[in-house]
């Protein structure tokens, strides 16, 4: 798996995320500055780390997602390239028109850094079709605006479509307000887009791939990773 | 010139921060507060001398970037 | 702008007694100019003098083989091996933070850890120690919210994780909150930059975000008193801007990759005066200043107010000629401002320009050199009302109410608010005893804490600042760390009161003595003095930083033990109840001494625990501190989810056995067939060890009562969300 | 009534959303952009009918709570 990931000025979970992919790609991922107008060639996933690309203090991921580099990532997701967003990588993304909704600030105002469980949704994306039997997870999020904001329709559209990868649950499953952290509407933590090639996700599955860590729950998003772009190869 | 951009939730839009704030100020003790809405004004200084120009500028500017227009409204007022 | 007249009355304004105008007339034998007596004001206020403490900051012990760099730099460095270094230091922003709770904290991270990349060391880690005055003053809780959103707003955003520190409350502190920062970064030993200029005729090049008019006079501010009139010195806050800060860390490294930086330096307070003044001393060459390129933010800027503003985000460096468009070209990539504004020169001379005038024109050294020194006159403190009888209670609910005291109850809801795992090598996170982080790429570890018990150090400066290190050294050995050295933060009352200087004496004192003693040098540390409000001073808090190095993630102990463990105390009980928590939390009393801290006795101690480890003895470790035995062993209950039972002892009473806070001691977990091997190496080590009960149910019981684990959660865990008012 | 509370950062004090703002502008072509000031616009919705009072409320609400007057100045806008 040839992998790349984009590093804006503000970015701080590039590193993270490099060596999850590494790790299980077993080859380092390429890093690629936001001021870069193309991809390198032969990339099978692009990555937009965690952090805060451009201070983030007007909305989080509008200044990224507005950067050169990321017409060359809309260009390789229209055509079926396989991206992954994590924290302000999904909120670049959806900046960038990749995925539907909004993230807007946690519903407590407050930044929130601690272990979550998520369920996943859905097998059938190449980011989660690892996951087998193991569907109730425990990754970390660590953000300040990670409420997923969709109307009727939109929520009703990515159940019905099977496009949305994770939610927040509790240890036994449930979606609990509870266990929601941030006031996301249904519980979504991660969507997927409509060719189900683009997730984007506020957890941080990339800091829990470690058993050094604590806990190994994450890697299976990248195991799926591998596979799926070994299987069209 | 220079230019105020009003950037607002779109009506439906739950807003948090302005429920934070009608929270407190009920707990400080003013009473009759209905309802809040928090939004951002932006103000921008412009080489543009033209006042017509300006503003068309300033609009995409919010089109562009300074609004999201999938939840936000916004509203351009030219100042002098 | 015409300058105001330079007199007595102005310098007073600038904070500087008749004395120590009199000081600069006789020096420069003329009036100095305005921007000039700006200079020496900045220079000679306690914040970057040390005049009252430097006497005393001597006295500590700061060598040692693992010492690369001691104080007198940005931060000290540590050696940890394998060519690799730690660098840290912790600083106060303790009047800014109170005037203005989210940006002053704000703005306190994010100078901590430019003091740290300066150094060329990647920052890795981060702690804070904040002090608030009781829940119930007006002013507490939206100090508390303020200033924890501020350093989670700059350590969030910056990159940063925020691994560890302290809370506390304290009427003491209603009038002067608490604000101490600590950073960490890891550098290759030989490729540790430092600030002393070299060669004449270099380029002083500034670095980073643009010059406004921010906290102009905030370094006399830092050392001023507080009066009535605090409100009225707000507008010299400053806005911190950790994207410009995030940028600044990665232009610097690249810069000094590139090898084009001959020395660095940060701005902080006293901005482009101190630390123009500091590289050209340090170096003993002068340093010529056209302030006339000086990138600004704001219009019509004078002279005094480039030299004395404090923006942040900001790096003077001087540069190898032959490589400036190496680095023009990294600022530029980083969008970040970069222009030469002087060069050095040979003679000792601090030459500034502005507008075709000479704005100042001084002797270098003597800024700093002959900056006033004070012996300030210092009683010692006198010894602590003797321990009234402390009533009886069911020890059972003396615990649940200790675990839910606004001092005891778990810290979660602050550190929450801090990325604690950003960078990907947080091992133990916050909430137990030091956090751990990788070394990145390599086996190897560091243990992260802070530590200090103010209403010990009130009561008995010596034992006081004894026990704020013996805690810390406590903290990293049950990890399982090896304690290396320390950063101290020393916060005061007011030095020119005798009584005050005896605390600040006695600290120090106790401080030095356990450094030595426990092989942890002091290599950074800051002074804030002058924490008072009409005349009330805080408690002394000499915060203590420390760091200790795990070779190898396999010498690591966790706190949680596991269900059917015994659990020893290692360590000697006589159930001093003086000054305890329990006392304090219960009944608001703080009588008694402190307790005594017998610093051979604390270093072998932890030294066994690590031994045992290593000998693969034990399952888990915790320090005994605040709350004593009773705590701790909540504590790894809850951390384990497993319950307790603690044996009742004879010879004391529950509450002295259960709640004293003897110092030197901690609760090991192991399995039954591993006590009799512990007791034996315990004996051969001749450290006491008692077998004090056993893991196991869903209860803590402590002699004969009993508490759920469940409901000392709940109480423990809302604890601080219901101080807040939010539960 | 309804009220508009204005929030914008005193003059001097750094804006760094503001600088962001103007950065970005300039990176995504909007040529002349000399400066961007960003700010908060607070607006309540009172069950005080009467104007002045309801301003005079306003106001003590900025000052209590919706500016930062440390570093910020607010101006109150009755809007009917
Ligand atoms: N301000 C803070 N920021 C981050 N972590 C904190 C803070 N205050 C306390 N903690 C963490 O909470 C835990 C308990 O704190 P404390 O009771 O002071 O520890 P100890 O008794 O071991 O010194 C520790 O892990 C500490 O690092
Ligand atoms: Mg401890």
């Amino acid at each position: 798996m040839k992998s790349a990931v984009i590093v804006f000025p503000g970015s701080n979970c590039d590193r993270d995320l490099a060596v999850a992919l590494g790790a299980a790609a077993g080859r380092p991922a390429s890093m690629v500055w936001h001021k870069d107008a193309a991809l390198p060639p032969g990339l099978d996933v692009v990555a937009i780390p965690g952090g805060f690309s451009f201070g983030d203090y007007l909305r989080c991921g509008a200044i990224a997602a507005r950067s050169p580099i990321m017409r060359a990532v809309v260009d390789f997701a229209h055509r079926g390239g396989i991206v992954l967003g994590i924290c302000n990588g999904f909120q670049i993304l959806i900046e960038a028109g990749l995925l539907p909704g909004a993230l807007m600030r946690n519903q407590t105002l407050k930044f929130v850094c601690r272990d979550v469980h998520l369920s996943v949704e859905t097998l059938q994306s190449p980011f989660t079709s690892a996951f087998g039997n193991q569907r109730v997870i425990r990754v970390p999020v660590a953000h300040h605006d990670g409420a997923y904001i969709a109307d009727y329709a939109l929520a009703a559209r990515l159940e019905a479509e099977d496009r949305i990868a994770f939610r927040y649950v509790d240890a036994d499953g449930d979606a609990t307000e509870a266990a929601n952290p941030n006031g996301s509407v249904g519980n979504i933590a991660g969507v997927l887009s409509d060719n189900r090639r683009i997730l984007g996700m506020m957890p941080h599955p990339e800091r829990l791939a470690d058993p050094q860590l604590g806990g190994t729950d994450g890697a299976p998003m990248f195991r799926s990773l591998v596979e799926a772009v070994a299987e069209v190869a | 010139m220079k230019a105020r951009v009003f950037v607002t939730l779109k009506t439906g839009v739950l807003d948090p921060q302005g429920e934070a704030i009608r929270h407190a100020l009920g707990s400080l003790g003013f009473g009759g507060v209905e309802s809040v809405r928090q939004g951002k004004v932006i103000e921008i200084e412009l080489a543009e001398t033209d006042p017509a120009r300006a503003e068309a500028e300033v609009a995409r500017m919010a089109e562009k970037l300074l609004a999201n227009t999938v939840i936000e409204n916004y509203r351009v007022e030219m100042v002098g | 702008m015409t300058e105001p007249a330079v007199n007595q009355s102005l310098a007073a304004d600038h904070g500087l007694k008749p004395d120590e105008y009199q000081r600069i007339l006789n020096l420069l034998e003329r009036t100095p100019t305005f921007t000039e007596l700006g200079i020496f004001s900045a220079m000679w206020n306690e914040h970057c003098s040390y005049k009252s403490s430097k006497k005393w900051l001597r006295t500590l012990p700061t060598k040692g083989p693992q010492v690369i760099c001691g104080p007198g730099e940005n931060a000290g460095v540590i050696d940890i091996g394998d060519g690799q270094a730690v660098v840290f230091k912790m600083e106060s922003h303790n009047h800014p933070s109170y005037i203005e709770p989210h940006q002053g904290a704000a703005t306190g991270v994010g100078g901590i850890l430019r003091d740290v990349f300066t150094m060329g060391a990647r920052p890795i880690a981060a702690m804070n120690a904040l002090s608030f005055g009781e829940i119930e003053h007006p002013k507490t809780r939206s100090l508390v919210a303020g200033v924890v959103e501020g350093i989670g707003s700059y350590g969030n955003c910056f990159g940063v994780p925020t691994v560890g520190g302290e809370v506390r409350f304290h009427p003491a502190y209603n009038g002067n909150c608490l604000v101490n920062a600590f950073a960490a970064g890891l550098a290759d030993a030989d490729k540790i930059f430092y600030s002393a200029a070299s060669g004449v005729g270099m380029p002083v090049v500034y670095l980073g975000a643009k010059t406004g008019r921010d906290g102009v006079g905030g370094a006399t501010m830092a050392s001023a008193e507080f009066g009535e009139d605090a409100e009225e010195k707000r507008p010299t806050v400053q806005v911190g801007d950790p994207f410009t800060e995030k940028r600044l860390l990665e232009a610097c490294l690249e810069l000094m990759a590139s090898g084009a930086v001959i020395s660095i330096q940060d701005m902080g307070a006293a901005g482009l005066t101190c630390s123009a003044v500091e590289m050209g001393d340090k170096g003993n060459l002068g340093i010529e200043l056209d302030l006339d390129a000086v990138p600004c933010r704001e219009q019509a800027m004078s002279a005094y107010e480039m030299m004395l503003s404090e923006s942040q985000e900001r790096m003077l460096m001087v540069l190898k000629p032959e490589k400036e468009a190496v680095a023009r070209a990294i600022f530029d990539k980083w969008d970040l401002d970069f222009a030469i504004v002087g060069h050095t020169i040979p003679e000792d001379r601090f030459l500034v320009k502005h507008d075709g005038e000479i704005k100042a024109d001084l002797p270098l050294k003597a800024l700093s050199g002959e900056a006033p020194e004070y012996d300030r006159p210092w009683v010692e403190t006198s010894a602590a009302r003797p321990l009234a009888p402390v009533p009886e209670m069911d020890p059972a609910e003396a615990l649940a109410a200790l675990m839910g005291s606004p001092n005891l109850c778990s810290r979660a809801w602050v550190w929450q608010q801090y990325d604690h795992m950003v960078m990907a090598d947080t091992v133990v996170r916050p909430g137990s005893d030091a956090a751990v982080v990788r070394v990145h790429g390599t086996q190897k570890a560091l243990a992260f804490t802070a530590d200090v018990t103010p209403r010990y150090c009130k009561a008995n400066p010596v034992e006081g600042g004894k026990q704020a290190v013996a805690e810390a050294f406590r903290n990293l050995s049950a990890t399982g760390a090896r304690p290396l050295a320390v950063t101290d933060n020393l916060n005061f009352g007011n030095p020119e009161k005798p009584e005050i200087m005896g605390q600040f004496v006695g600290c120090i004192k106790g401080i030095g003595a356990a450094c030595e003693a426990l092989d942890m040098p002091v290599v950074s540390g800051n002074v804030s003095l002058y924490n008072e409000t009409n005349g009330e001073a805080i408690l002394p808090t000499p915060s203590i930083g420390a760091v200790g190095l795990l070779t190898s993630l396999d010498e690591a102990i966790p706190m949680a033990p596991c269900a059917g463990d015994a659990l020893l105390m290692i360590g000697h009980s006589e159930g001093h109840l003086g000054q305890s928590a329990l006392i304090w939390e219960l009944w608001g009393r703080s009588d008694g001494d402190a307790p005594h801290v017998d610093l051979r006795a604390e270093r072998k101690a932890g030294e066994l625990v690590r031994a045992l480890k290593a000998e693969g003895l034990i399952s888990a470790a915790h320090d005994l501190s605040d709350g004593g035995l009773g705590v701790a062993a909540a504590e790894m209950a809850l951390a384990a989810g497993t319950g307790v039972a603690l044996d009742a002892a004879e010879g004391m009473t529950p509450l002295a056995w259960f709640f004293g806070e003897d110092q030197g001691r901690y609760l090991i977990a192991a399995p039954e067939a591993a006590v009799d091997e512990i007791t034996r190496l315990a004996i051969a080590a001749q450290v006491p060890v008692r077998r004090v009960g056993m893991t196991g149910g869903d209860t803590v019981r402590l002699g004969t009562s009993e508490v759920t684990l469940s409901g000392l959660r709940e109480v423990h865990e809302t604890g601080f969300a219901r101080l807040m008012g939010e539960a």
